[in-house]
């Protein structure tokens, strides 16, 4: 099962970067973990969409950018913010429509966003991100920041006009932009080998002039290593990619989803290609790093979800006050 | 026959009597069946919030899901309400809007004034609107004031299982296009509906509660706040009368007009953002037609100017409550020049 | 210059298809000089966009097409209207906003519709016609009607995400749709091969899972052949087709338009190009229709066109009570 | 130094003052330069009526023809506006803003509010409404009730040069997203504007013209509407006050209220389709927080509910004029209970 994942890029990576890596695919796994228990408890209020199971994909994209670099999310944001470095306790607050939040309790889950660590939010609205992207990958371009702007967005997304154009505009203004359609199969219930006219959506890549590729969403290295090499065309004026992201999302579409619609893909998944046991496998197969480096990391981020929830529990909420405040810079 | 069933069902049951009247009927939407393409079961969902559930069952041929393509199946209701059929066509929350709007006031709304009056286009788009469900500022808005502007459209809303039969009957049959509002909190409450299929003719308001001492126009979800302030005033003998409009365009300006010259006060409730909104709209209507009547000054009741919150805290005091109505009206009431 | 034309094509059509399609063609160029001129003159009023120099695109498509076809078109109509069919007279009212127009006066240049023959309206909103085509087919599909519908859109329309959206739709839904791109090389001043990120339009037809083709939009057999192929697949229930059309609009983009951004592409056009020329050099040269025949339609329609200014001139005005019909059927 | 220049120099000398100040400063629109890619001349035309003309050839780096995708576009000027930038973005003809309109009042409209105050968005949407140019429904709409329901949005209406370059200026510097609606029938009116570079601020409203019988509050190109109607009414004794608001979001209601606790009458002029419209905005603010100094009732002088007409027998009925203004005073004015 590891291997058909390319050598040289577990080699690029030393055992720092690994162990970060791993830190935000375990983070992201129990932060969502932890979020369907509490939600069927009844705690947490809206819609609340779940990344488990896709960890590989923002992890592997974002262990690539930094400070200077923007990306743009989804509903299905926790992952994206948690790869971006948002403070995870201030996610689970904001979850919890607590004033502790990261966005004071006034965004909650679909709106999270952290804009000093060029996170652009989670969208409420279906393909929102990519025409904002070409705005943050313009802003790179024009300032001279070195910066790229990376939009993730879903197969349904694919379909949006907003997504399409965005393709276009990036492409013909030779932006630094990345595109990662995050392909787990379904826009809510809706398969997206109907939805999607084409067998992939980078097939749609040449419809807008930019290279396209697939990846195995499953594996940290596949899109570490894709995503890599878009960024760095993208950081060098080479312009745009779109990367297509495979792989199955482990919960319902939102919490509360019966799944009538599925087979039992996913149980097959979390055995056979589950992104952290695959990681595990590979980097301690080549020797990169022990188990016990990756238990230490699990028992960390078990704590930390823990804390996350129980502060989170404790905050206050945001007063009556706060209900007028934040429309304007000044009005 | 009435029974009691829930204002989900109420919409369910119009959409299913109608496509059992008229062939030409037909039902798309974003998982309006849910499980197109997928290796699992047809009709997994009915819609995000279950609407449409069991009618692809009986009219297979007539349910179809589309794609996240707002823009597009929007505009392919539209473009076959010029062609023969009458759809009806899901915008899953009104919030969407934005992203297919084009279709909605410069195409279906202005065909038939723009082709001199030889365009007829039967749609309804049923959408969800209001705050409530901690769903934060993108899935709880109101924004029925921005179609109601539009001359061409009709702009239908519900707030009860009744009238939401009878309504979206109504709107299925009518040959202008339709928006049907329905509010997200209100698919769970019940009411008596009869089991056989009527319509409720647009622009007649309902007087909710009679009483002569104020007038309360109530849309929506804010016909049941506007009635348990009511209650509240009956109280301290304030009797408020209670009216909702039903479509809010048309609205039935006469039966409003007449209250307040017999209240001689109004107050108008409405959940959305305050400017140029339907509480705006109402207010100046009354403040131009029935001037000579008013005793006080005319006041609104509606969210603040901000987006919706996700926090309950801030969410609970958003939306406007009875207590704020009930203010509104001693306001009103004991106002003196 | 006719020599690359499709020798079976011609043949297909007899010569009282022949005659009408070159009637058509002639209709609409001496339809637009003579609004080119009228409007230098200065009574008409409102943005007029001229369809000279791609009369083969609509005729082409539209001879294929009956009473159960429907037709989307854009702000530049005139054209697409004539060829399915609208009065020219009443055409010639709309433009001058007289209450015998098409529209009644109501619409003008930009919304000349007869719903009667299934022309849906030119449309100002650029990407406008897709969605509604869509529509069109799918109304034809359900009511088993054996009827098409084709959208007309330009290269900037191509752009337009509703335009894309609409591509993918009809491929999921196995419309029977056509999407005509009529690239003549500009949207308003801008350099197609600038705005669109492919060399061709029709690469884009990949992208959403059906065939597309590229022909040569000063030829009205090439037209009538991909068009004919196209319709034909759409009838057989094959689904949809993109075909993008070729060509180059002699006027500029309004009337008004100083054209700076353009070189001398239309005098050669007009000079080597010409649909009408070709057309006259392809059938005589085949011996299927003389000149005297087609000068004869050449006088006909001279005359129409004179007799549609002059009567669109002295037709009445709407009244101030038609102001506030036609909002509704019934409110 | 003042000098004549017209409303559209005004706006061009606005942004390229701006952009020399300000290196963050960029525009972007279709053909906004004109001619990108194209065999002839750059800058062939500085946006579809030559506002932006000669731009370009100041600031070739910063000045940039668009696709037609105004959700890209727009989408992009606003993702600009968050990482450095202030684009001033047009997008062409306010009646398109439904093939965009999702990234105007989801996307930048509600940014700073759902992110709990932590975002910043400084993108001005240029865009040309009103109705006179024989363009015909989708091409002569107001629309800009829609947008000033929208929290989160300033909505900007200059009706004369001066004020459109000071609040061009304004808009450009502001920190939130600001709609600036240019009137395409003033593009060629002249009048006195600065050559240096000055800023009008926010929510200030212009009393145009003094006068103590009634309050005419007027917006856009309808302040020249109801100055030729107050002339009028001069020689017949009445006074008008007539108030330009500038700025609808935000709103100057002091100077409306006060205005009408003086007159004690109002008349609210907009060429805007009449339902939740500004005119009711203006008009209920009025009846609910002025009501005790009303002495007449509020009329509101609109377009009619329709759409707007191509010809130009409809289209000027449609748009109201001096002599309809003239006729709303008289009733208020007349008016007994
Ligand atoms: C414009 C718009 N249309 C519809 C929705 C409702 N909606 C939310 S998520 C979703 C499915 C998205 O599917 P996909 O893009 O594949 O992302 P995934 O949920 O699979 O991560 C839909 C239809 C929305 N939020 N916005
Ligand atoms: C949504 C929208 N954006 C912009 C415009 C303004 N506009 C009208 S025509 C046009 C150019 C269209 O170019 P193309 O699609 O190539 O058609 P052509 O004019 O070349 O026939 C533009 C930008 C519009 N009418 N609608
Ligand atoms: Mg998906
Ligand atoms: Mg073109």
């Amino acid at each position: 099962m590891t291997g058909t994942l390319p050598t040289s890029v577990t080699q690029e990576l030393g055992p720092d970067a690994l162990l970060q890596a791993y830190r935000t695919m375990r983070t992201i796994r129990d932060f969502e973990e932890r979020v369907h228990e509490e939600f069927a408890g009844g705690d947490i209020p809206g819609f609340v969409h779940l990344y488990a199971g896709e960890e590989a994909s923002a992890t592997g994209v974002c262990t690539h950018l930094d400070d200077r670099d923007a990306i743009a999310s989804t509903h299905r944001g926790h992952g994206h913010c948690i790869a971006k470095g948002v403070d995870v306790k201030a996610m689970m607050a904001e979850i919890y429509g607590k004033s502790t939040g990261s966005c004071r309790g006034k965004g909650g889950s679909m709106h999270i966003a952290d804009l000093s660590k060029g996170m652009l939010g989670a969208n409420g609205i279906v393909g929102g991100g990519p025409p904002l992207i070409c705005g943050r990958a313009l802003a790179a371009k024009q300032l001279g920041s070195g910066g790229v702007a990376v939009a993730f967005f879903g197969d349904g997304a694919s379909n949006q006009g907003t997504t399409l154009e965005s393709l276009n505009l990036a492409s013909i203004w030779n932006l630094p932009a990345i595109f990662v359609a995050e392909n787990n199969g379904y826009a809510e219930a809706t398969s997206s080998s109907w939805s999607v006219a084409t067998d992939d959506i980078a097939d749609r890549a040449a419809a807008f002039g930019m290279p396209g590729v697939i990846v195995d969403g499953f594996d940290f290295f596949a899109v570490y290593e894709a995503a890599g090499e878009a960024i760095a065309r993208a950081r060098d004026g080479g312009g745009p990619t779109l990367i297509e992201v495979k792989f199955t999302r482990y919960f319902g579409h939102f919490e509360g989803d019966q799944q009538l619609y599925r087979a039992d893909e996913v149980a097959q998944a979390r055995e056979k290609l589950d992104c952290l046991k695959r990681f595990r496998g590979r980097v301690t197969e080549t020797g990169q790093l022990t188990g016990d480096q990756l238990d230490a990391i699990d028992v960390e981020v078990a704590k930390l979800i823990d804390e996350s929830v129980v502060e989170a529990k404790a905050a206050p909420k945001p007063g009556p006050d706060d209900l007028l405040t934040d429309v304007y810079v000044s009005y | 026959m009435a029974r009691s069933i829930t204002y989900r069902e109420a919409i369910n049951e119009a959409i299913a009597q109608e496509m059992e009247r008229d062939e030409r009927v037909i039902v798309m939407g974003e998982d309006n069946v849910g499980g197109t393409g997928s290796p699992g079961e047809m009709d997994a969902w009915g819609g995000v919030l279950g609407v449409t559930k069991g009618l692809y069952g009986r009219f297979p041929d007539r349910v179809m899901d589309t794609p996240i393509s707002e823009s597009a199946f929007i505009g392919a209701a539209i473009g076959a309400a010029t062609g023969g059929l009458r759809p009806v066509a899901e915008l899953m929350f009104v919030d969407f809007m934005g992203v297919c709007f084009d279709q909605i006031y410069n195409q279906a709304a202005k065909f038939r004034y723009m082709f001199g009056g030889k365009a007829v286009t039967p749609v309804v788009i049923r959408t969800m609107w209001g705050a409530g469900l901690r769903a934060a500022a993108q899935h709880s808005q109101s924004l029925l004031s921005v179609f109601t502007h539009i001359p061409g459209l009709k702009v239908v809303v519900p707030s009860n299982p009744y009238d939401a039969k009878g309504l979206l009957i109504q709107s299925i049959r009518d040959d202008d296009p339709v928006i049907f509002a329905e509010h997200k909190m209100l698919y769970d409450t019940a009411g008596d509906v009869p089991a056989e299929s009527y319509a409720i003719p647009f622009g007649e308001a309902n007087v909710v509660r009679e009483g002569d001492d104020v007038t309360i126009v109530a849309i929506g979800r804010m016909v049941a706040t506007a009635q348990e302030a009511a209650e509240q005033l009956a109280g301290s003998g304030i009797q408020a009368e209670i009216i909702d409009p039903r479509t809010v365009s048309p609205l039935d300006t006469d039966t409003i007009l007449e209250s307040v010259e017999n209240t001689g006060r109004l107050v108008v409730v409405d959940e959305a953002n305050p400017r140029c909104s339907l509480a705006t709209d109402i207010s100046a209507t009354v403040a131009q037609d029935a001037f000579g009547s008013l005793r006080a000054p005319i006041q609104m009741v509606t969210a603040p100017h901000t987006p919706v919150p996700f926090a309950d805290s801030l969410e609970d005091v958003f939306i406007p409550d009875a207590q704020k109505v009930a203010n509104a009206v001693k306001t009103a009431v004991e106002w003196k020049k």
